[in-house]
């Protein structure tokens, strides 16, 4: 890992357990270093969603606790932090599922993002003016409530509302979820922009590995709550095991989806 | 098995909906024919859903009409057209979040259980043997899924991935003529979704099933339709085969993007 | 016809004190989507406490000053509720996050009772007067318009004045306000409030503490017009079609409600309830909440109640 | 335990009738112990035991159930609701049931209510004599004729008890009586005041428990209606009810269960000396002899009486069993020389009852509050026999019919 | 006997659907079943069984109807009180008008009349839901207190509006004794616990379910929410219609509309939240704490105080009594939203996994 950079997050061997007896992560760790975009990659109950509650504290709320390890942020300890402090220390999560609040107007949504900010009402419009720039769409639905917007919609907001908070380190819950290749494509040279024009970090929890692996600087493959694999992203890209079962490539180029097989050889990594 | 695409089966003329001022569907017709997969795509909030929406009665189109296997289909509640066979499942999960795997996709079947509450308190003979007759479709059904080992769990708990595919089972287990899929593969990775698209062809090979797709992955939609229709703002800007789709300059501005 | 304008400013007062007591269901309901049952114990924790304050701060004053005495209560008053805020924060609020209607529900429930019982072990379970000189008889006015006049209740008339001001307040905090618009968003998604770092927390021992003043103000008001005892907690129970009726999630619409609940009772009783024996003014009011709701099920000033696929 | 005399208390000091059953079980409480710092009942000392049931029926058939195992000599609930529930069965358990102001007035008739005793007073006593003192203030009986009367009640069957007489009194009298039902607890009368007002009744009866009285006298103060021509029954003729109101309420009546507030009774006395001065009172001192203080003390006393008259028969210096209880209550005999020495001179008239009559003396006065305290302002009025006497026998013979009961003959009341 | 599943294989669906699919739950609740028909009629005393034993076996009825509509179909109510109050008021006119009609008939006809007068109640959950609902159902609880005090047809014109029954029989069986009527209560109790879980695990139960958790998509696969909706209602009212039926007849013997006001409706509703929504066993569980938690605290404390040397008063008690148990409230739901049911399951689920930690 590069060394000039300094760790902005580290996660030290966490264990989460949810409702005193489903053991979900068993051990995971990882770091993230301060302007950089790490991706967390991984199946279907990998237990990438759980990760990003353990760092952003919104765990509790699921009756989920974090029974061993540590979660650091710039060397300081988390764990008895509420979110609201992680957010007031620039962290802010997009939630899996959107959640947007359902009743408010797309752009009082957007406002509440902004709700710790104090740098005053000026400010606070300049963002809202580049998150319409970035999502154009949400600006002709500002006045719809959430609830009726599209999935698509909803999603931008829920990226477009942490934005708002101007913060250090986004931890993104698969963005492109229901988001149409444009506009995935669109969010993440956001993400990229930001990251480089801004410094901000990034830590995404994404499905789409491909776009992932194409933007982010290292990532984590989590399978079963352990982390299976870790490295740059263009390592990971040439892993054979990462093409076949997260990039959907062969050795002859894409396969398509009406051909995929029945039975496939298992995972490497599994033996 | 080998799949034929047959007549016209839902035919949908000149289709607008409204949201006080919004428009969500503006004059749209295309048709959907028995057996084939048929995709609906389109930029975010181009109201595809609401597509869905309409087709299975929770929306009710100002204007337009809707002739079903030929007749002229009146206003339909969601509950009537489920039991004209359409099924569907849901871009944000709508599964039971109380109830266990196994009775969700067990209330797909309610449409064909017939016995009565009495019977049902007492649990008698008739109850009992037709409650196992439907557990057997619906066992069936999981195997299918490959979903066997979460039966017993609340859907509630499931990763997101897995609630999408128990969605497709309750859907599934209705044993639809037309099967609409909402965003079936968002939030998978690409061996799940490979995953879904072989349930998703099987159902249309083996059981003749009609499918209407929505779907943002290019890659997915070419690969397993038939035919795709295309909307933006509410209106169409393109219907046909894939490949003509893919070239056609509209859409590409519209949606694709220059990538693809 | 003095009697029907009678009846209906009646009508129109009686439903704008229980419009103050529906505000603090509103309140909270609004930001936090906790349906708080234990409003009526908070009017009557509130008003014991006011009751005897005043009542030790007159002793102390050695009996000179009634309005001293008075405004020494009700500013202790004022700090007990804000310290009831606290607690039920700290103890109960606090670790419910992001949990369902009804379980939210059922821990108000325990908190009433808690409340109800350290209230009377604090500060007694007998009868208590809350003298904050309100007038207590009549006027009669328009007697040259209609024979005898219209009657009119001081009290009720300064007790309405007094919700109105209320809730006009409340109504600009809630819409104008970013705190406003934050604890808006909190009722609707307790974890995604959470998310973008709105302090669930604070917001809710302000709200609370809100609530309970409202709560004081409903207690002088209910108090002085009752005498403070235990069926206190009872006026909650008639305030709540007004909540339902306005909207849960309207402060005007306790408002618009209260009135609409008030006159419709209290013509109800008077023209209609000789004809059935009478006492059916409690049961009218929550029909009449029904009838309206049928047509606006989230009640005439409640926000839309979202349900889409 | 062989060696006392149980006394189960149920009460309710908390609730939304606390402030009302307080005094009233402070004074029966106080009167036990005054019992026993008297030497007790012929040497058997007393025990007792409190039940809270807040008012509710439910909470009191628990109370009742737990203190009949501990060898019950009588229960006395002040709830109608709870007399209605233990009626059924108090026979079974073979318990007495001592309901004194309150209860079914048709319980009177001992042959078919064998356990019931409503003593010193039923609420058809109570509404005879508000009719009797309307029409002598009016200057007799027939100027009520043209009247309207309107009755302020409680909407449950205490408040209902009263009907069927007014209704009687009102066929004989030709005055019309206006219900005016009030729900439970009664904080909301606005409804109810604003017909009064345009109805203007000639005169208005409350017949309220708890917080329903006070607010009556205050919408009454709010609506202008005149204070003096309000008369409430027994159960709205105490301190709580006026206190709070004040001046509010000067000139307001109230019918008395025989007593009023009694400062200067023997009694009180005696009960300030020999329990209060030793630190022993329930409540607080100056409580002491206010309405419903007395009305507790005096349902003791004549529990008390009862078992002492059980021990003649029975045995002196034993403890009585419910069953040797009843006959002693049933055969009471308290007259102005045996009053005297329990310390009741002047507050209460001869009590005597018998198998036909358990109620023992259907005598009552008025009380007027000035604004600061209860003064008598009658003489002393009795329940119209003629009137009554029907109504008990044939509301008494349909409970019976119902209920498949043979009512006692005198030959076996004699036993 | 350790609590496992291990080696207990189902070889049909038949097996796998039974209410018990662990042997150990199977003849623990049987046993516990045994127990209540031999045991305890051996074991308590009459005070045990008229305050305690009785009312919490009907209460416990009653619960599991409130839980049928609130806890499977997602209708909140607070007027199971008035439900109560119907099925009583019914049994008492079948009782008292129709000669010789059998007790048991006359308790499942006010039943019925209460299931017909639930559909009437019922009708507004098609467009009102919620809280809106719940409070709304309000109007039915005091509808009804008016209407039992007002209208004298239903209490037989009886002048104070108190009725009562006495003599219960049913098939030749003279039911007097406490033991009688506790066991009367539990072949009641038994039988309709044995239905609502036949019923919550069939396709009715199912489409219950499938509405409370989202009427949205459960109409879109074909289930009629007004079907659904009505027949909770008819069902529910049904059986909290022969709760209060029993409530009168058996428990209280004597009663007065204000046995069933609007304090048993919340009283009944937060049994159900506390003992666990959608959960059989918690209807048991939540109507044993409500109904025995109060007596117990109110017993124990002063013995507790004296122990310690103070006398508490009988107030002081009452409100001590409120405080612990409102506390004890809060504190079983911040250990288990869900209530005890879930408390008791998870537990469950600690032992089978026990001595391992997950
Ligand atoms: N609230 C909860 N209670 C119990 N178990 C949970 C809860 N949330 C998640 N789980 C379990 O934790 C595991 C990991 O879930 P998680 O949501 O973290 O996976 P994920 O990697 O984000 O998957 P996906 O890509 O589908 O979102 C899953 O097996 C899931 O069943
Ligand atoms: N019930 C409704 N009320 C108001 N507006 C609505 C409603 N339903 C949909 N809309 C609006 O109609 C438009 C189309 O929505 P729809 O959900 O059909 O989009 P979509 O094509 O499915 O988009 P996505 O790909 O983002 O899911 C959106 O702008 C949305 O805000
Ligand atoms: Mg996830
Ligand atoms: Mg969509």
């Amino acid at each position: 890992m590069n060394a000039a950079n300094a760790t902005f997050l580290n996660v030290n061997n966490i264990e989460v357990i949810y409702n005193h007896v489903i053991l979900v992560l068993k051990g995971v760790s990882f770091s993230v270093p301060e302007g950089k975009i790490v991706a967390l990659l991984g199946g279907n109950g990998a237990g990438k969603t759980t990760t990003l509650r353990a760092v952003s504290n919104l765990l509790h709320g699921e009756r989920g606790e974090v029974t061993k390890g540590s979660v650091e942020l710039k060397g300081e300890q988390v764990q008895a932090m509420t979110p609201g402090d992680l957010v007031r220390r620039g962290v802010v999560q997009v939630m899996e599922g959107r959640h947007c609040f359902g009743h408010l107007t797309i752009e009082e949504n957007l406002l509440t993002g902004a709700y710790t900010r104090t740098d005053g009402k000026a400010a606070v419009q300049e963002t809202l003016e580049k998150v319409y720039n970035f999502f154009p769409r949400l600006k002709t639905r500002r006045t719809s409530q959430a609830a009726y917007t599209s999935g698509g919609e909803q999603q931008m907001c829920a990226i477009g509302r942490a934005l708002m908070a101007k913060p250090k380190l986004v931890l993104l819950d698969e963005p492109s979820m229901g988001l149409a290749p444009q506009i995935v494509e669109e969010v993440f040279t956001i993400v990229k922009e930001l990251n480089e024009k801004e410094g901000t970090t990034f830590l995404l929890a994404e499905q789409n590995t491909n776009i992932a692996l194409r933007y982010a600087d290292f990532g984590y493959i989590l399978e079963n709550g352990r982390v299976v694999m870790e490295g740059a992203a263009s390592e990971l890209r040439d892993n054979e095991d990462v093409k076949e079962f997260y990039l959907g490539l062969s050795s002859s180029g894409r396969k398509s989806f009406r051909e995929v097989k029945h039975y496939r050889r298992r995972k490497r990594w599994l033996s | 098995m080998s799949r034929k695409i047959g007549d016209v089966i839902l035919d949908l003329q000149n289709i607008s909906l409204r949201f006080g001022g919004v428009k969500a569907l503006t004059d749209i017709s295309f048709d959907i024919r028995e057996h084939e997969v048929r995709a609906i795509i389109g930029p975010n909030g181009a109201g595809k859903s609401s597509m869905l929406n309409v087709i299975n009665g929770v929306y009710h189109p100002q204007e337009g009409k809707i002739f079903y296997r030929g007749e002229e289909r009146r206003k339909m509640e969601p509950h009537m057209a489920a039991s004209t066979g359409i099924a569907r499942t849901f871009q944000n999960i709508a599964l039971f979040k109380g109830m266990s795997v196994l009775d969700n996709i067990m209330t797909g079947r309610n449409l064909k259980m017939k016995t009565n509450i009495l019977l049902q308190a007492l649990w008698l003979g008739p109850a009992q043997k037709e409650e196992i007759e439907h557990r057997r479709k619906v066992e069936e059904i999981i195997d299918f899924l490959e979903i066997q080992h979460i039966r017993k769990t609340p859907v509630g708990r499931l990763p997101y991935g897995l609630q999408k595919r128990v969605d497709l089972g309750r859907a599934l287990a209705m044993e639809p003529q037309i099967l609409l899929l909402d965003e079936p593969m968002a939030g998978m990775n690409v061996e799940e979704k490979q995953d879904m698209c072989r349930f998703i062809l099987d159902v249309n090979d083996q059981f003749g099933t009609t499918i209407v797709l929505i779907e943002h992955d290019m890659g997915v939609v070419m690969d397993i339709s038939d035919r795709v229709v295309v909307l933006d703002y509410g209106k169409k800007i393109g219907d046909g085969v894939p490949d003509e789709v893919r070239s056609n300059p509209e859409v590409i501005k519209a949606y694709l993007g220059a990538g693809h | 016809m003095g009697f029907f304008f009678e009846t209906l400013i009646g009508g129109l007062m009686a439903g704008m004190l229980y419009s103050l007591v529906a505000l603090g269901f509103v309140l909270i309901f609004k930001a936090s989507g906790v349906f708080n049952f234990a409003q009526g114990a908070m009017v009557l924790f509130a008003a014991l406490a006011m009751a005897r304050f005043s009542e030790w701060a007159n002793i102390a004053l050695g009996g000179d000053s009634l309005f001293l005495a008075n405004l020494i209560a009700f500013l202790g008053a004022g700090v007990v509720m804000f310290i009831v805020a606290w607690i039920i924060e700290r103890l109960v609020l606090r670790n419910l996050v992001n949990q369902e209607g009804a379980t939210l529900l059922m821990a108000t429930l325990g908190i009433a009772y808690v409340l109800e019982g350290v209230g009377q072990t604090l500060f007694g379970g007998q009868i208590y007067t809350i003298d904050v000189g309100m007038p207590k008889d009549p006027v009669i006015m328009f007697e040259s318009l209609f024979e005898g006049g219209i009657m009119i209740n001081k009290e009720d008339f300064i007790a309405a004045l007094i919700a109105a001001v209320l809730v006009g307040v409340l109504t600009l905090f809630f819409q104008k306000t970013p705190t406003g618009r934050a604890l808006r968003a909190v009722a609707d998604d307790h974890q995604a409030a959470q998310s973008i770092g709105i302090p669930l927390n604070r917001t809710w021992v302000i709200v609370w503490c809100v609530a309970g003043i409202v709560a004081l103000v409903a207690g002088i008001i209910w108090g002085s017009k009752l005498g403070v005892q235990f069926s206190l907690a009872t006026v909650a129970l008639r305030a709540l079609p007004v909540v339902i009726l306005g909207g849960l999630t309207s402060v005007p619409g306790a408002i618009i409600g209260g009135l609409i609940i008030g006159v419709g009772e209290k013509l109800s009783e008077v023209y209609l309830g000789p004809y059935v024996g009478g006492g059916i003014e409690i049961w009218f009011a929550y029909a009449l909440a029904l009838v309206f709701l049928l047509f606006r099920p989230q009640g005439l000033f409640g926000e839309k109640i979202i349900n889409r696929v | 335990q062989a060696k006392e005399q149980f006394f189960p208390v149920l009460v309710y000091r908390t609730g939304a009738y606390g402030p009302n059953g307080t005094p009233w079980a402070n004074g029966y409480v106080d009167y036990l112990k005054l019992v026993n710092a008297k030497g007790g009942i012929n040497g058997v000392k007393v025990s007792f035991e409190e039940c809270e049931f807040a008012y509710a029926t439910d909470r009191g058939v628990e109370c009742y159930e737990r203190l009949k195992g501990k060898g019950a000599t009588v229960f006395q609930p002040l709830s109608t609701g709870v007399t209605f529930a233990l009626t059924e069965k108090a026979p079974v358990d073979k318990i007495p049931l001592v309901t004194a102001g309150y209860g079914r007035s048709e319980s009177q008739n001992g042959a078919v209510f064998d356990w019931n005793f409503p003593l010193l007073g039923t609420y058809w006593v109570g509404a005879d004599v508000a009719i009797q003192h309307l029409g002598k203030q009016y200057g007799g009986l027939d100027k009520l004729k043209g009247k309207k009367i309107a009755l302020v009640y409680h909407d449950s069957p205490y408040g209902k008890e009263p009907i069927p007489l007014l209704q009687e009194r009102a066929k004989m009298h030709g005055f019309t009586l206006q219900l005016l039902p009030v729900a439970h607890p009664g904080v909301e009368q606005k409804a109810t005041w604003l017909q009064i007002r345009r109805e203007r009744p000639d005169n208005v009866l409350l017949w309220g428990w708890g917080v329903m009285n006070s607010t009556s006298l205050k919408e009454a103060q709010a609506t202008g209606y005149p204070r003096e021509k309000m008369l409430g029954i027994w159960w709205a003729g105490a301190e709580p009810d006026v206190k709070d109101v004040g001046m509010g309420a000067k000139g307001y009546s109230a019918i008395t269960l025989q007593h009023g507030a009694e400062p200067n009774s023997k009694v009180v006395k005696d009960m300030l000396a020999m329990v209060h001065a030793k630190g022993q009172g329930t409540g607080p001192k100056d409580e002491v002899g206010s309405v419903l203080y007395m009305r507790g003390l005096i349902s003791a006393m004549v529990a008390i009486e009862g078992v002492r008259k059980a021990q003649e028969r029975y045995g002196k210096g034993k403890v009585m069993t419910g069953e040797q209880t009843r006959w002693g209550l049933e055969n009471l005999n308290l007259d102005d020389k045996a009053l005297a020495d329990l310390g009741f001179a002047g507050v209460l008239r001869p009590i005597q009852t018998s198998c036909t009559d358990h109620m023992g003396s259907p005598w009552a006065r008025i009380h007027t509050w000035d604004g600061a305290k209860w003064n008598f302002s009658s003489d002393w009025y009795q329940a119209d026999q003629k009137v009554l006497r029907p109504m008990v026998m044939s509301a008494s013979t349909r409970y019976a019919e119902e209920k498949k009961i043979t009512p006692r003959t005198p030959e076996q009341c004699k036993q | 006997m350790i609590y496992r599943e291990n080696g207990q294989f189902k070889t049909t669906y038949a097996a796998d659907q039974q209410i018990f699919t662990i042997a150990q739950d199977k003849w623990f609740v049987l046993g516990l079943i045994a127990f209540a028909f031999i045991g305890v009629p051996m074991l308590a005393d009459e005070y045990m069984f008229r305050a305690i034993l009785i009312p919490f076996l009907i209460l416990s009825l009653a619960a599991l109807g409130v839980n049928l509509l609130v806890g499977y179909c997602g209708q909140i109510t607070l007027g199971a009180g008035a439900f109560m109050a119907i099925g009583a008021y019914a049994a008492y006119n079948f009782m008292i008008r129709i000669d010789g009609v059998p007790l048991v008939a006359a308790l499942l006809l006010g039943g019925a009349t209460t299931a017909a007068l639930g559909i009437v109640f019922g009708i507004p959950s098609l467009r009102v839901r919620g809280l809106y609902l719940a409070v709304a159902t309000l109007a039915a609880q005091f509808f009804c207190d008016w209407a039992f005090l007002r209208l004298g047809w239903f209490t037989n014109y009886s002048p104070s509006g108190s009725v009562s029954i006495s003599n219960l029989s049913a098939f030749g069986w003279a039911i007097d004794s406490p033991v009688e009527k506790y066991l009367f209560c539990l072949l009641f109790l038994v039988a309709f616990a044995f239905f609502a879980k036949n019923l919550t695990r069939a396709s009715i139960g199912r489409q219950w379910m499938a509405i409370r958790d989202m009427d949205v998509a459960a109409e879109v696969i074909g289930i009629r929410p007004m079907w659904a909706k009505l027949s909770a209602f008819a069902v529910s009212s049904f059986f909290i219609g022969v709760a209060g039926a029993l409530w009168g007849f058996v428990h209280l013997g004597s009663w007065e509309p204000a046995a069933f006001s609007v304090d048993r409706s919340f009283q009944l509703l937060f049994m159900v939240i506390i003992g666990g929504l959608g959960s059989i066993m918690g209807s048991f569980f939540g109507a044993a704490f409500i109904v025995i938690m109060p007596i117990f605290l109110n017993q124990a404390l002063p013995a507790v105080g004296s122990l310690f040397g103070i006398a508490i008063s009988t107030a002081g008690v009452a409100h001590a009594e409120f405080i612990i148990f409102g506390s004890l409230i809060v504190f079983f739901l911040i250990v288990e939203p869900h209530g005890l049911a879930r408390l008791w399951a998870i537990a469950k689920e600690k032992l089978r996994l026990w001595p391992f930690p997950h």
